[in-house]
């Protein structure tokens, strides 16, 4: 069955009644809601609806002193927090051509791959969880403690470390040797342990006859949906955002890109991105450049549109923003990776059992707390409001 | 005389052995909660708390009305399961071995199917707030699948349940044939006396072991090995679990009990892991659950706790199995069973 | 010590309700409950997903408009005695998505605080709060469940 | 097969001595016995001892969560200046917008470690008398903007004006 999944919306599909889930439920791991299209127990269709969290973010960064944006930018997303903090600050920074200290780059570069890693092992909790398997969940909850630690020790918190401002980091992000030390040390011990863990998964016949074969996303499905991050990677696309970056050019590491499209390669993908991410960590360590952390002699000007892309743990992700004479910003837009995964979600679903379906949607990591977007369809005129466009037009209330 | 004082017998045992059973298996799923716990390095609960406080809790919360098509239908669904069980255990003990020839394959194999119909209904009636009606404009223009039936999650558990009672139980039937068929008679009295011929002229206050029990033969370590998977299936744990998985049907039905309807669903399923625990000593090792000889119902409960125990390091281990995992596992173990039953047959 | 109070105070089931945070506490009180380091099942709070089954009731999150009414169905099936447990300083206060710092007005998209909505016994603050928090603040809510009729 | 035989007895050796043993057991024992005593403690948000008392954080907090407590004995920091007072948060009000954090001078101006974060901070690695010898590395823009916010005696300090 799952061999040729049938296509979406074809003609001759039954589709006998229809599931939903959430917005609270255990499979999902946030607000959102699932509706398939059953046929008996194999998925026909799937409709992912991902507006419940609407916080209205990118309006309230309009107005603000471009310094302040990142306290709210790094509250887009508790998962990715440094991702959109350092995202926001990148904007300005290459906007302004805003000098940034090569220690504070490495120290970015080493936080956003420290939680990378967390935010891999909490797909694995959340997959496994989605598998029915609570001992390999909660084993990745624990591998992850190691990270969450280094979080705390190099920002202060667990999950919001809050480390880049505009012109390096905030200097109690500094690493010290001590910190240094420590976080070599943690990494060896991780290593050791996480390489027994995914061997185990890898080696145990009941999980892998779950994941593998389901929920097929081919190559070209991948291209056509704009997959990204791991998941377009797992199917086969090499695009990986990370290579454009400057941040990225003094380190070696290598890109996964795998070929087989289905649940377990987006598993797999994913814990050799690990390891990638660990040889990042402990090169950013060993090489740390001496310097300051921050440049603080920057103005904030007028700035035109700037977009700035970066490579986050679920691809990529786009922030964009003008400044005013005065440093204001002027229509924030955030675009993140999980709505650009969720049309291929939607599609690698089909044609499984339901259960698999979850785990399949799951296995594509998503997480929409950033992804909230409002649109409406002008129908007279036919076309798209983009959110900023609604506000104006209708205020704050539907 | 006779048939009174064996009226009294039954009636004493029965009353006995259940409130004996009840509070025991209270404990067992605290034991299976602890051993999960230490598999994933933590603490885990006090054996007491997931059990005997939990239940005791939900008779004191305020009882609410659960929302079912039938709510009266619906609440009564779990008493009638109850009483199944507590009958299912009955049956297994000596005292009732003789009452209509209950006590025999036909009588324990009846009442499981019976508790597995149960399920079914149970998913059937029960609407929780879960899926369909959560009150999120699903049906917004411009969405998806308009005019399609809508169902609920534990609507889709009932059909899941159906599939499972149709298929998921035949190993259990199969691995309980082998020490009927070793015993060449479908009466559980003559399988505990073809395995422990002491215990029909024991004394109240003796032990009277097995001398030869079914368990260490070739057909009875691999029935043992079926009954074992089909005890799993029809407790309808992990990786059998797919109609209460908690991942896309959450509890099935039962999601909708509440207070004191949940304490009795609790009391069901632990009454039930329980007894067929005890059923698996009785008719594999020959120690049956005999309410008025204490060293020897002591033992059967302590031999009862290997089957929960076992069972928690399963599920430790194994993710919850959809259909097409669940179809291989079962026609491989049905096969195993016929094998077991054709090598009891020929012993 | 009565049996009712032994008994809720033995056995407590919490529910998580995300109501629209930033994911942050969601996957804090997740930790509790997975990571085997906080392991919130050794002190006798098991965690559930149904309504149903639950004592405590933990909210996280800003309470966007579309988890206003789930949230208040939810808070209403749930057997008393209850407790209500706002885990973040998003259902405190709204945190900074209720906007104090920019000069748009408060942001009506959202509901915070929560008990505006529904009564809330214990407040955790932190954003988000650590695990070790979040499990305190279950267990704080137990003395009005013990106390209830 | 093989792998999955040889981790099959490897794990069976290894799970056995978990259950029956408590072998490799993760639980923090700290932390739990923070909790059945119910004493976790708050975060650190102020560090009393490099706090200068400026009341910089007091001014800029949106959200009113930060009160001046005054201290006891006050303490003279370096000649001439006293510290008399420390700032305590309100972590019900407070947003964790880090506003506090980014006015602190240690922070903000010095562009050394914060002693105030809505967070945790770690731990900061120095003295206030080290920092305050340190020269002032802040453009006077900043300074006319702090100017509008903190009191006048502590505006003093940062212009390193009095300081010997
Ligand atoms: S799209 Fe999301 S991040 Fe942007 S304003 Fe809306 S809710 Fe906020
Ligand atoms: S919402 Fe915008 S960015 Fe996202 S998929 Fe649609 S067009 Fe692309
Ligand atoms: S993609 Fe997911 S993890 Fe990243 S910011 Fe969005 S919600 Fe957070
Ligand atoms: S309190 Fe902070 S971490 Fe928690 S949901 Fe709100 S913004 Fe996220
Ligand atoms: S200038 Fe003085 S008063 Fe202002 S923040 Fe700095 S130290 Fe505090
Ligand atoms: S972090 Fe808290 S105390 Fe500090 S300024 Fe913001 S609201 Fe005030
Ligand atoms: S210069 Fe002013 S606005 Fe900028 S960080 Fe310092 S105190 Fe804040
Ligand atoms: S801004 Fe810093 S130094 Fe000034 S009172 Fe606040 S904590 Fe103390």
């Amino acid at each position: 069955m799952s061999d040729q999944p049938k296509p979406a919306n074809a003609e001759n599909v039954v589709v006998e009644k229809e599931l939903s889930f959430g917005p609270v439920h255990p499979a999902l791991i946030e607000p959102y809601r699932i509706r398939l299209f059953v046929n008996d127990e194999i998925v026909e269709d799937c409709e992912i609806n991902m507006n419940m969290v609407y916080r209205g973010v990118e309006k309230l960064l309009e107005g603000l002193p471009v310094e302040r944006a990142l306290l709210i930018t790094e509250k887009v997303c508790g998962i990715c927090s440094n991702v959109h903090a350092w995202n926001s600050v990148r904007v300005i920074e290459e906007g302004l051509k805003i000098d940034v200290p090569e220690r504070a780059n490495y120290i970015r570069t080493l936080t956003h791959e420290v939680q990378r890693i967390t935010s891999h092992l909490i797909f694995f909790g959340h997959a496994f969880e989605v598998v029915g398997h609570e001992t390999f969940a909660m084993r990745s909850f624990l591998l992850r403690e190691t990270f969450m630690d280094i979080l705390a020790y190099v920002g202060g918190n667990r999950v919001m470390p809050s480390v880049p401002i505009i012109g390096g980091i905030r200097p109690r992000a500094d690493l010290t040797e001590g910190l240094k030390r420590a976080i070599l040390e943690r990494v060896d011990e991780f290593e050791k342990k996480y390489t027994e863990y995914v061997n185990r998964i890898v080696a145990d016949p009941l999980v892998m006859s779950r994941l593998t074969g389901v929920g097929l996303l081919s190559k070209a499905d991948a291209i056509k949906y704009h997959a990204t991050g791991p998941t377009g990677r797992a199917s086969g696309w090499d695009f990986d955002l990370r290579r454009d970056m400057k941040e990225y050019k003094s380190f070696d590491y290598n890109i996964i890109v795998l070929q087989d499209c289905d649940n377990k390669a987006r598993v797999v993908q994913r814990a050799l991105e690990i390891v990638e991410s660990l040889k990042i960590i402990r090169q950013a360590v060993k090489n740390l450049p001496e310097g300051p952390v921050v440049n603080r002699s920057w103005i904030a000007g007028r700035m035109d549109f700037y977009t700035a892309l970066l490579e986050s743990y679920r691809g990529e992700l786009m922030h964009s923003y003008a400044l005013d004479g005065q440093g204001m910003i002027r229509s924030y837009k955030i675009r993140t990776p999980t709505p650009a995964n969720l049309a291929a979600m939607e599609k690698a679903c089909v044609g499984d059992h339901v259960t698999d379906a979850i785990l399949t949607i799951a296995s594509c990591d998503p997480c929409l707390a950033c992804c909230t977007r409002a649109e409406v369809v002008e129908s007279g005129r036919g076309r798209v409001m983009s959110d900023t466009e609604i506000i104006r037009k209708y205020g704050w209330r539907r | 005389m006779g048939v009174l004082s064996f009226l009294a017998g039954i009636i004493a045992s029965s009353v006995v052995a259940s409130i004996i059973a009840v509070l025991y298996s209270l404990v067992l799923p605290g034991i299976e909660r602890k051993v999960q716990a230490r598999v994933q390095q933590r603490i885990g609960p006090p054996i007491l708390t997931p059990g005997w406080w939990a239940v005791l809790k939900f008779r004191y919360k305020a009882k609410t009305e659960p929302i079912a098509q039938m709510p009266g239908f619906y609440k009564s669904i779990v008493y009638l399961g109850l009483g199944v069980v507590i009958l299912l255990f009955l049956f297994s003990t000596p005292y009732w071995w003789a009452v209509l020839g209950w006590g025999s394959i036909l009588g324990l194999a009846g009442l499981l199917k019976l508790e597995e119909v149960l399920y079914v209904l149970m998913g059937s009636q029960s609407q929780s707030i879960l899926s369909t009606s959560m009150p999120v404009p699903d049906l917004a223009k411009g969405a998806k699948g308009e005019g399609i039936r809508r169902e609920f999650v534990e609507q889709h558990s009932a059909e899941r349940a159906l599939k499972m009672m149709a298929i998921g139980s035949i190993p259990l039937y199969l691995a309980l044939i082998v020490p009927f068929a070793a015993a060449k008679s479908g009466l559980l009295s003559s399988v505990v006396a073809l395995q422990n011929p002491a215990y029909s002229a024991a004394s109240w206050f003796s032990l009277p072991l097995p001398s030869s029990p079914i368990l260490f033969t070739v057909p009875g370590l691999l029935a043992a090995v079926v009954y074992f998977v089909g005890y799993v299936m029809l407790l309808n744990e992990k990786p059998f679990s797919i109609l209460k998985a908690k991942i896309d049907v959450i509890e099935g039905g039962v999601l909708e009990y509440a207070a004191d309807l949940r304490a009795v669903y609790y009391i069901m399923r632990n009454l039930l892991l329980f007894t067929l625990s005890s059923i698996f000593v009785t008719l594999f090792l020959g120690i049956p659950f005999d309410p008025f000889m204490p060293l020897l119902f002591i033992l059967n409960m302590l031999l009862s706790l290997i089957m929960p125990v076992a069972l928690a390091i399963f599920v430790a281990f194994s993710p919850i199995f959809t259909f097409r995992q669940i179809y291989p596992a079962t026609i491989g173990l049905s096969a195993l069973g016929v094998l077991a039953m054709i090598l009891a047959a020929s012993i | 010590m009565t049996l009712k109070a032994t008994a809720r105070r033995n056995a407590i089931h919490a529910m998580l309700f995300y109501s629209g945070g930033c994911n942050g506490c969601d996957i804090e009180a997740v930790n509790a409950l997975l990571s085997p380091r906080y392991d919130v099942e050794q002190y006798k709070v098991l965690w559930t997903w149904n309504p149903r089954e639950a004592d405590v009731l933990v909210v996280s999150g800003i309470i966007a408009w579309q988890m206003l009414e789930p949230l208040k169905k939810f808070y209403a099936i749930i057997p008393e005695p209850k407790a209500v447990v706002a885990i973040g300083s998003c259902p405190i206060n709204g945190n900074v998505y209720k906007n104090m710092v920019g000069d748009i007005g408060v942001n009506e998209e959202i509901f915070a605080p929560l008990e505006s909505i529904i009564p809330v016994d214990v407040k955790v603050p932190g954003c988000p709060p650590r695990p070790e928090d979040i499990i305190a603040g279950v267990v704080k809510a137990l003395p009005k469940i013990l106390e209830a009729p | 097969m093989i792998t999955f035989l040889r981790l099959m007895l490897e794990g069976a050796y290894r799970n056995f001595a978990r259950i029956v043993n408590k072998a490799d057991r993760a639980t923090s024992i700290e932390i739990r016995r923070k909790v059945v005593t119910l004493s976790v403690p708050p975060l650190d948000t102020v560090l009393d001892e490099t706090c200068i008392g400026c009341s910089g954080c007091y001014n800029v907090c949106p959200t009113k969560a930060i009160t001046m407590v005054p201290l006891e004995r006050p303490v003279e920091i370096v000649e001439g200046y006293m510290k008399t007072q420390v700032p305590r948060i309100d972590l019900e009000k407070c947003v964790y917008c880090l506003n506090c954090h980014d006015i602190c001078p240690i922070y903000s101006v010095f562009g050394e470690a914060a002693p105030i974060h809505g967070r945790d901070v770690g731990t900061p690695h120095m003295t206030i008398q080290e920092i305050l010898k340190k020269p002032v590395r802040a453009p006077p823009e900043t300074i006319e903007q702090l100017s509008k916010l903190i009191p006048v005696e502590s505006l003093a300090l940062i212009k390193g004006g009095e300081r010997k």
